[in-house]
């Protein structure tokens, strides 16, 4: 184990799969000589040299679109879009080409290709450049979609999405690349898709998230304990596939639980989460399944209206007491 | 319609040195032997679609059907000088492409009627012809979405040091979408080897091309700095030694082409839609059959060059129909697909953990 | 009242609104020479000009943004998306641009735009031309959606749509262009945003749904009904705004529901519908709230696959059983 | 800065017709007072943009800020000529041109610093600055996103019937989108009266240009059959020639031009990214820095015609300090926006019924 940070754990992940398999290929603006916006890709240019480590024109579409052709035809490209708010331009290549490309063709072409780059807000970007991009890429069937929350969550599923068979997106945060962890050092540390992660024990109440939002759960755990509310903190870490069982185990065994995310509420990822847990554990709930989003606006410039459109532990830890009928 | 990558690797040779003799000359310096298979194959292409249009007629084929009669020299022209190992990939006008590029008959007519043993197993339909086998890559129903994805099958053969060349078609009205554009600059940047042919029929549905652009097609590569030729798409013979010399150009790291291939859909935009209206003359579209029919157009030239006789054009003719009728024999005799057909072929890889489908139906056979 | 086609509503509609302000006009790929794809512009070319009525080229990012510039400077655009599969090429001016500018410019500068024509499955259009497209449109603040389904819905809706001061987006269905209908002749009827129909009554259990499913699901009440079942189909219209009170009331009266979409399911608009139901009437469910959905896979060609795909009045009857706990 | 309509009709008066008198003829035909008044406003920019990366690095400003420091030229030049009921959209590197058009300096300061009396209330910040009194139309963050927008200012105008021009810029990088393709050639098709500028910095963030196209910027327009001009953006008097005469053009129906505008950018690509480095040296920098900063050539200029003393110069840049520096005090008195400025204009018309807001969170004053 080393403690490294996010950002680092990317850069790994990245190097160990483009040295073991030479079909892997980044591409994305700035990802070469720039060592990535967010340098994420720092020295892989230098490493594998600018046949596989490729600088982009801005054109989003293009690009995924190239990315997806590829794909086809037997490589594995790994396509940054320097932030997933720019990727609404090159939705349809994802959802049109690459989602659907296996099913039109009877299993005749598969798309292994890892869409990637971070998702939601970080300070202060405002309206257009603060977006957390679940929903459109959930939605459709033929595509995964992952969301690590930590550095050695971002290594073991960057690994996994870039072996797997199929197109995956695969969201990031800003405000996660400096955040630091330990990481097994591993050379095949590969975490499956599909799998949750409690990543704190609790009893009396459940909080479910992904991404970013892990971190302000946790927070809120914290604030509990002090209450005396043991909450469990459910990383989803993979919202499709997604992991059921881990999901309603502990919902059956608080009986209750609040789903946090970045995002918007309407057809949010909590949406289909509590539609999902209401429909199969029905019996076992003792409250209202609640959510904490976005503020329903655009994000705000300003340093105050942004924190409070964003999700807090406080308004996580005020949903917990309601769903605890404490006040 | 052949598929053997030898002999098509031999046909593309002959090409490059054109005999001297046997008339060749008159025939744009094609061999009169493969000028006839040239004719072969437009002919089969013609009379496969008029079968398919039967089809519809009757409601063996459902969607959208988008014929391609009339532009049978764009298809034949482009595609039979290229190999095997060769990509194809075009937009939902796509039957008679596939066909030349060796996409069996019954195949992509099983497709067309959604049975089992369509080239998609009866999933993808008439916009949807996919064949991995002969590298027919589809059959795409987004205008223009083929052209990023024809640049990235370029990608990979620069990547993998291949000599494979791509070939992807498009609409005149597939210029004015962004990802046109998009993949365009980035397949000059990095030289891919990709032909990109616009399949100028000056229409998109029911616009003229001109109420849409200032500028020609010819005039469209010039911001991205791919040389251009424009060609005659209802004269095959000058359209095949127009992509057999461009070929062999792109195959030698020649990077990428843009053709403005003229050539004139004969039909309605799709069987839904009228022949001709407010948008293009009944007069205009007799006129063009009258005078630039593609198969006439051949089998004139092979005449007056003497090698063909009116005889052995419609022994040829029946041939084509015999196909044709196979095909749409075999299509109709092939049964739907099974009902768990449904579920298969959605990912490419069922992971162990986690549930990928939240619809609940019942999935047979699949935990997930 | 005059029975027409939904075809004739929506002409009906634009006709009207297009006379009484001349700041509306109307855009889109072949609406104006060729009478529209779908002829529901048949006639507006000769009757208002070029000028109002305009052939655009397959431009769709570009269209969509130049109707936002046009609404951004004092006119009232109706962008025609031949299908609203195709408009995920335009998505991007749809959220980053329409549906933020008021608020990014501190309301300087509203955005009246109506983006408008068909979503979801025809017959046998394969896996890129039968896409619901809901909750593309849907999740984003600053957006509002209308999905009518019948006829008077059509034209009073579209009528409200146009005179909304913002983006509307606007979702018809290729089927039901030729579903005939009573619609008042009356030049000043329009049905506000915002109000859900039930367009059947009764007690027993509650059917949610929008656009061509209404009619799936008056089929499976109609067959329930033999079987002594009263469903009430309630028809959402609009699902942003989203009229709460009427979906809550009859939740309230049959204690069970079922949400039938033609969409699919993960982060579907049923889920939304889900989470707010058992959110604001936990205590009122008598059983869990059923989704039925599109199957989780991209649209089929093959007529037995795609009937098979989509959802149907079995599947609706058979989930109205299960929250009846009949079967 | 002037924002009288007016005046500004005025000056574009005297542009076309410039005075042979008071040595305009080495001022590219502009007259002294006019050349004095352009050399003000890039002053003014400077300092403003100056204070700006002051309060940045001390945290006042948060997010993303890009300066203009080295393009003053192109956004005076440019946008100095326009009339007050003309429109202007940017990108996100939009500061300068804002004060070109007539927005505040206090107005935009205090949108930098995300307060109340900012010119989008606080809530857009520096990429989305918007002052529609100005006709300043933003402000836009997403590349290229802008272009399709301007077109359709162009089609108001053009369906009012009005002769407002519309000057809409973008980075060298943004013409590699297609939204910036599907709006050229929609501007074309419709005669917009639209002038499109490429602000050419020769980078893209760490992207030389040349490294994503094979062809310059003056030829990007060639497939629309839009007319293009080069311009010296480093030069403003050059500039402001040249974009007299063709807004001049375009508000008597001249349709749409393509401008590649050449400038450089001084600074890094925001605030978080270094000046030079592996992408551009620092010699680059500094000899641009030495040879071609707007403000030096066009005080040289001025002088060497007498028109400008040292000591005026000095005079003037202590009231462009001035200016910035209140600007800079006015933005930090000013109180941050309030909590519930939050839920406003989100939508321009709060239906009577339905639920507009999902978020659970209370609105006061907003009953949904
Ligand atoms: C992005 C997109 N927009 C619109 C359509 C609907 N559509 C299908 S074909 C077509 C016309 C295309 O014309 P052209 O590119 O000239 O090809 P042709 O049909 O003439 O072969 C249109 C508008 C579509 N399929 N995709
Ligand atoms: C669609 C999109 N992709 C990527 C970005 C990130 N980004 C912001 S500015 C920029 C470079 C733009 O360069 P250029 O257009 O030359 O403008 P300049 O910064 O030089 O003024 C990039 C890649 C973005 N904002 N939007
Ligand atoms: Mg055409
Ligand atoms: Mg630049």
């Amino acid at each position: 184990m080393a403690e490294i940070t996010y950002r680092e754990a990317l850069n790994q992940a990245l190097r160990e799969e483009m040295a073991r398999d030479d079909s892997v290929f980044l591409m994305g603006e700035e990802v070469a000589e720039y060592d990535g916006a967010y340098k994420v890709s720092k020295g892989l240019l230098d490493e594998f040299g600018e046949k596989r480590v490729v600088d982009s024109p801005i054109s989003e579409l293009g690009f995924a679109g190239l990315g997806v052709g590829a794909a086809m035809t037997g490589l594995r490209p790994v396509i940054e879009f320097m932030t997933f708010n720019f990727s609404i331009l090159a939705l349809d290549q994802v959802i049109n080409s690459a989602a659907k490309m296996y099913y039109m063709s009877d299993g005749q072409i598969s798309c292994p290709i890892v869409f990637r780059g971070p998702t939601g807000a970080a300070l202060q970007l405002a309206a257009q450049h603060s977006q957390a991009c679940e929903t459109w890429y959930v939605h459709s069937p033929g595509l995964k979609l992952v969301t690590p929350a930590t550095p050695a969550d971002a290594k073991g599923l960057l690994k996994a999405a870039i072996r797997d068979n199929d197109p995956v997106a695969f969201m990031e945060g800003e405000l996660l690349y400096n955040f630091k962890g330990e990481v097994p050092e591993d050379d095949d540390f590969v975490i499956p898709l599909g799998v949750a992660d409690v990543k704190r024990e609790g009893e009396d109440v459940t909080i479910l998230t992904h991404g970013k939002m892990v971190h302000v759960a946790l927070q809120a755990a914290t604030k509990l304990e002090k209450d005396g509310v043991h909450a469990e903190v459910v990383d989803l870490r993979s919202l499709r596939p997604l992991d059921v069982d881990t999901i309603l185990a502990s919902v059956k065994k608080t009986n209750r639980a609040v789903y946090v995310e970045e995002g918007w509420s309407y057809v949010g990822v909590g949406a289909q989460i509590v539609s999902l847990i209401q429909e199969e554990a029905f019996d076992h709930l003792d409250a209202p399944l609640l959510r904490v989003t976005q503020a329903d606006v655009p994000m705000p410039y300003a340093k105050n209206l942004e924190r409070l459109a964003k999700p807090s532990a406080d308004r996580v830890i005020a949903a917990c007491n309601r769903v605890l009928y404490r006040n | 319609m052949s598929t053997d990558t030898e002999t098509r690797e031999e046909e593309a040779m002959t090409d490059e040195t054109p005999p001297q003799d046997g008339g060749a000359a008159d025939l744009n310096g094609i061999a009169p032997e493969r000028a006839l298979e040239i004719l072969r194959e437009m002919l089969l292409y013609r009379r496969f679609e008029e079968k398919a249009e039967e089809a519809y007629a009757i409601g063996k084929i459902g969607g959208f059907c988008h014929l391609h009669i009339g532009q049978e020299g764009a298809a034949a022209g482009s595609i039979l000088p290229l190999r095997g190992d060769d990509y194809v990939i075009s937009a939902y006008r796509e039957h008679t492409q596939a066909l030349a590029k060796g996409v069996r008959p019954r195949a992509v007519m099983a497709e067309l009627f959604g049975r089992r043993d369509g080239s998609s197993g009866g999933k993808g339909g008439s916009m949807h012809i996919f064949d991995v086998e002969h590298r027919f890559m589809g059959g795409h129903g987004i205008v223009g979405a083929q052209v990023p994805l024809a640049a990235g099958f370029g990608w990979t053969i620069r990547y993998r040091e291949g000599d494979q060349v791509v070939v992807c078609f498009m609409g005149d009205a597939a210029v004015n979408q962004g990802a046109f554009h998009e993949a365009m600059n980035m397949a000059a940047v990095w030289d891919l080897p990709v032909i990109f042919v616009v399949e100028n029929n000056a229409y998109g549905m029911g616009t003229a091309f001109h109420r849409v652009s200032r500028t020609e097609i010819h005039e469209k590569a010039s911001a991205y700095g791919i040389p251009t030729e424009v060609v005659n798409g209802q004269d095959v013979l000058e359209t095949y030694r127009a992509f057999a010399d461009m070929i062999a150009k792109v195959r030698d790291g020649g990077g990428p082409f843009f053709v403005d291939l003229h050539t004139y859909r004969f039909k309605g935009h799709s069987m839904s839609d009228p022949v001709s209206g407010t948008y293009r003359s009944k007069e205009e579209v007799e006129g063009k059959i009258e005078s630039a029919d593609p198969i006439r157009v051949l089998a004139d030239r092979l005449k007056d060059a003497g090698h063909l006789t009116q005889k052995r054009l419609e022994e040829m003719d029946a041939e084509a129909r015999e196909m044709s009728q196979d095909a749409l024999e075999f299509a109709d005799a092939s049964p739907p697909p099974d009902p768990e057909a449904l579920y298969t072929h959605v990912y490419a890889e069922i992971n162990p953990n986690g549930r990928l489908f939240f619809d609940g139906l019942e999935r047979p056979g699949f935990a997930r």
